[in-house]
């Protein structure tokens, strides 16, 4: 069962008591909050997640508004993992944005079977391009853009990688995108389910794009790396394609991961191995269009 | 100081991990966690003890074969402080011979 | 599913494993994370071969802890010789204590072991010394209220906790097991001359069998704050089997603990491992250490408290009394470190402190302690 | 592992250049060059949450330290303590941003230690080194650091500023490397 297949409020019920139990890719998190926005952002963005039957979860998690007289006039959240609050309350309006970067601290702290890289996964014929890029390098831009035009969405924010396969486990969830990339996806891709976008203070505003529903319905499907791509979005630059070094692909790699510190020399070994199997290239655009052109490009050639 | 006539080799220390692509070195040291990028002699001589290589004119002779360099003195500092750097960093452990 | 704890007769019998469900596990696991214990019942279900057992899920969470405590030991391991590295250079001899020292000592409780921090001891006299070395190489206070300096400095038996500008980690520099305002005062110097080398150890030391079992045991009845009661009391388990297996060694604690005045600590540590880990002590042992037992009346009250705050601090094992019993814990271990005249008013500004962090109060709230 | 590979283009003098160029080259480049620094996984840092672009940040983390740049030094020169002097200015750029600085500053010697290679060259001008001539960037390093010092408090910078300078003298021949990534970190936080 799917959560578009509850009927309508159970989502609510289920998230007032006793908590809703979602398989996000590998994992099972067990949901609960009174928030209404957390509802809605389930609901509208999380539609094809599958609804599990009760009995174990990887994360307890919970939002809610935190105690104390601060609610009644300027309302925050807390999120909470297991009854613990890691992080100091959010305003309200960022509930459901908090919801995911909460899952997300809970797959790099607890994931470990993984080689979890600050990254997004997307695949074509078989080949799993993984960009790895800080914030503000067009990464979320073009993995939109990419899953507009047929690519499979894996993950938008975490690549894991599976120790045990070396292959690249989906994670699909929702894509954030924020300021003008809101505005280049709504012309890119009209169809694209966008939540309406919230304003955040330090972020300006930010939207979240539904994966694509053959995305979510594959999320069991693990898939080999073919690539590793740093996109980085300069606004009119050519297109250009470089080969980069393998040395220094690797160390980027290791910059981005989350919980290569914790895997000590297994994670060198799977970075390592990563790098041996995948062409690794810094790709800058100025044009959406051109750039996905060149990842299709790229895909063909592989096939 | 004593120390100084006292001849040492090295060796590659249990845990330490390192691969080589194109000539780049990449090598994790499992107590500190840190990931180093070698500059060349460095990754050169990483790569020599790792094959055997335990001497210091032996490592100098390999380095100035390998990066084609003649071995002078100039080599030998420059083989001497990233041995030193090495040995620093946990990558390689200095053991009298 | 009821309520309780689960992970303690896990711990005690793992090869229970192969009967829990998928339900029971949900609160294994949650239990043993916030108990600091589940790469320790990884551990144990790994020696035994259960591991395989488990189902998938929850296993990956009990190999996922497994990982967590290698890197932590190795990480551990090669923090003690950069301590050692930085405090050579001002001359100064050191001795690990607790986790540090498990693993430096390769000792069974090092097994799956988390750390937050590395402790260590130096001689009084030779604090200044040990605080310039570290700062020369990169370890900064912790703590920058001039108030929070002071109560140390003047109360406590450690410094502010210390932090390396470039790995972040965090280092305890203790000058005595317990403050000197405490119930109970071990003397240092007898403490100090009688730590070890670590065989093996690179110039490493800690301290004597005896006196780790009454360190730990001390920390955790008369010193800590009990959030992670139970993994302590599993480390003192740990110990007292491996050390206990050399029969010289009941007579040498218990001698040891007259020594230091730590019978009271030895007690509970004795009560409390063989009544909730089954500890193997024989009873002569037990009974020896009992003298130093409280009065026929606290015992009772002890034994609630207790056995309350040495279950998993998690929401499945509470009953109505927890937090009422972890308080109670709380005051009486500030109690234990300080008198009262001293206690009330710092307790109170560490209330104030919680509330508004930002505006530490406007007037002293007891004029003794701003004395210098 | 592939232990034998061959020389290549990374390793190797590149075409047309002399082996006396190609060494000097090498001698100018520290025999690290990047370093990932590990994270202990026992190490109480909120870098995770940073990363994953949330806006979440832990309860208890960090003080607010703070510390400033060598760049920042070199290009505010109007923001030095005045207890340090970066000197005068000898050519200037159409912004008026100054281009070359006279040596007439407080020397690296009085401002940080007295006895080091840096020998008459005044904080700016040992700020502004480069290659050769501090290859670890520790001089730099130093004078941002105590710079820093001397700007901050103690409780914001962790350091006052005779420590800095003890913490130089005591490691700059010991330890170049990690003095160098130590006074980096305090450097670069905030």
């Amino acid at each position: 069962m799917k959560v578009a297949d509850l009927p309508a409020g159970a989502v609510a019920r289920r998230l007032r008591h006793g908590g809703l139990d979602l398989r996000l890719g590998p994992f099972i998190a067990r949901i609960e909050s009174p928030i209404p926005a957390v509802t809605e952002g389930i609901t509208q963005l999380w539609a094809e997640a599958a609804v599990v039957e009760r009995g174990f979860a990887d994360f307890h998690v919970r939002l809610a508004p935190p105690a104390g007289l601060r609610r009644w006039f300027r309302p925050q959240v807390l999120f909470e993992f297991d009854g613990a609050a890691p992080f100091l309350p959010l305003p309200r309006e960022q509930a459901f944005a908090f919801l995911e970067w909460g899952l997300n601290w809970c797959v790099a702290n607890h994931a470990h079977q993984y080689l979890v890289i600050h990254a997004a996964a997307v695949e074509r014929h078989g080949g799993v391009a993984i960009l790895p890029a800080p914030p503000g390098s067009g990464k979320s831009t073009l993995c939109a853009g990419l899953i507009a035009r047929g690519w499979r969405l894996l993950s938008d924010e975490l690549t894991l990688v599976s120790l045990a396969t070396g292959k690249v486990a989906p994670l699909p969830r929702p894509v954030s995108l924020k300021n003008e990339s809101i505005e280049v996806i709504r012309r890119f891709a009209p169809d694209a389910v966008l939540s309406a976008p919230c304003h955040d203070t330090t972020k300006g505003n930010v939207a979240h794009m539904r994966p694509p529903a053959t995305s979510t319905a594959r999320d069991g499907e693990e898939a080999a790396a073919a690539w590793i791509l740093f996109p980085r979005f300069r606004a009119g630059a050519p297109l250009e394609l470089g080969e980069r070094s393998r040395a220094r692909t690797f160390m980027a790699v290791v910059e981005n991961g989350f919980n290569y510190h914790v895997l000590g020399g297994d994670g060198f070994d799977a970075v390592a191995t990563l790098v041996d199997r995948c062409g690794c290239f810094d790709l800058t655009y100025g044009d959406l269009t051109e750039a996905v052109a060149t990842m299709d490009r790229l895909a063909q050639e592989q096939q | 100081m004593a120390s100084a006539s006292v001849i040492h080799g090295w060796t590659v220390p249990p845990g330490v991990r390192w691969r080589a692509w194109e000539g780049e070195v990449v090598a994790f040291h499992p107590g500190s966690g840190d990931t180093h990028l070698l500059a060349p002699i460095a990754g050169a001589l990483l790569e020599a003890v790792a094959s055997g290589i335990t001497s210091k004119e032996a490592l100098l002779r390999h380095v100035a074969h390998h990066l084609d360099l003649p071995s002078d003195d100039a080599l030998a500092a420059i083989v001497e402080e990233a041995l030193a750097t090495l040995v620093r960093r946990g990558l390689l452990s200095e053991d009298p011979l | 599913m009821a309520a309780g704890d689960h992970l303690t007769p896990l711990l005690l019998q793992p090869e229970r494993a192969p009967r829990l469900t998928l339900a029971d596990w949900d609160i294994v696991v949650r239990q043993g994370r916030r108990a600091a214990l589940l790469a320790t019942l990884a551990t144990r279900l790994d020696d035994r071969h259960l591991l395989k057992t488990v189902p998938e899920r929850p296993r990956r969470h009990l190999q996922a802890a497994m990982a967590i405590a290698h890197r932590h030991a190795a990480a551990v391991a090669w923090e003690a010789g950069e301590i050692g590295r930085a405090l050579a250079f001002g001359d100064v001899p050191f001795v690990l204590l607790k986790g540090a020292a498990y693993v430096a000592a390769h000792l069974p409780p090092a097994a799956g072991r988390l750390f937050s921090d590395i402790d260590i001891l130096v001689e009084k006299g030779r604090l200044a010394d040990a605080e310039q070395a570290l700062l020369v190489h990169g370890w900064v206070t912790t703590h920058h209220d001039p108030y929070d300096q002071r109560y140390y400095r003047q109360w406590m038996h450690e410094l502010p906790p210390l932090r390396h500008v470039r790995r972040q980690t965090v280092l305890d520099l203790h000058h005595a097991l317990l403050p000197e305002t405490a119930r109970l005062h071990p003397d240092p110097a007898k403490v100090w001359a009688a730590a070890v080398a670590v065989e093996g150890g690179a110039g490493l030391r800690v301290l004597c069998p005896a006196d780790m079992v009454l360190h730990s045991a001390t920390h955790l009845f008369f010193d800590g704050e009990l959030d992670h009661g139970l993994r302590d009391l599993v480390d003192l388990d740990a110990l007292l089997r491996h050390f206990g297996n050399d029969p010289a060694f009941w007579p040498r604690l218990l001698d040891r603990a007259d020594e230091l005045g730590l019978g009271r600590p030895l007690h509970y540590a004795l009560r409390y491992t063989t009544q909730r880990l089954a500890t193997p002590v024989a009873a002569a042992v037990v009974r020896s250490a009992a003298r130093a037992a409280p009065t026929p009346l606290a015992a009772p009250l002890m034994d609630a408290l207790f056995s309350r705050a040495l279950a998993p601090d998690h929401p499945t094992c509470a009953t109505p009394l927890t937090p009422l019993a972890r308080f109670l814990l709380y005051l009486r271990a500030h109690y234990l470190r300080m008198p009262l005249h001293l206690l009330l008013p710092h307790l109170l500004r560490k209330a104030w402190m919680r509330r508004h962090p930002e505006r530490p109060p406007a007037r002293p709230l007891n004029g003794e302690l701003r004395e210098e | 592992m592939n232990q034998n590979s061959p020389p290549t283009s990374a390793d190797a003098p590149t075409p047309g250049e002399g082996r006396r160029s190609f060494l000097k080259r090498v001698a100018a480049t520290t025999p690290i060059l990047l370093t990932v620094a590990g994270r202990p996984a026992w190490a109480t840092t909120c870098s995770i949450s940073g990363m994953l672009s949330g806006n979440a940040s832990q309860p208890g983390a960090e003080v607010q330290c703070q510390g400033l740049t060598p760049g920042y030094w070199r290009n505010h020169p109007e923001a030095w303590p005045t207890s340090f002097s970066p000197g005068t200015c000898k050519k200037r750029n159409h912004g008026g941003k100054c281009k070359k600085w006279r040596n007439d500053g407080t020397s690296f010697a009085d401002g940080v230690f007295g006895d080091t290679d840096y020998d008459g060259k005044s904080m700016m001008r040992v700020l502004i080194l480069g290659g050769n001539d501090d290859r670890y960037q520790l001089g730099a390093h130093a004078v941002a650091a105590v710079l820093n010092a001397a700007r901050f408090s103690v409780q914001t910078f962790g350091y006052n500023v005779s420590e800095i300078q003890s913490m130089y003298a005591l490691r700059y021949l010991s330890d170049p490397e990690g003095l160098k990534e130590d006074l980096q970190s305090l450097n670069e936080r905030g």
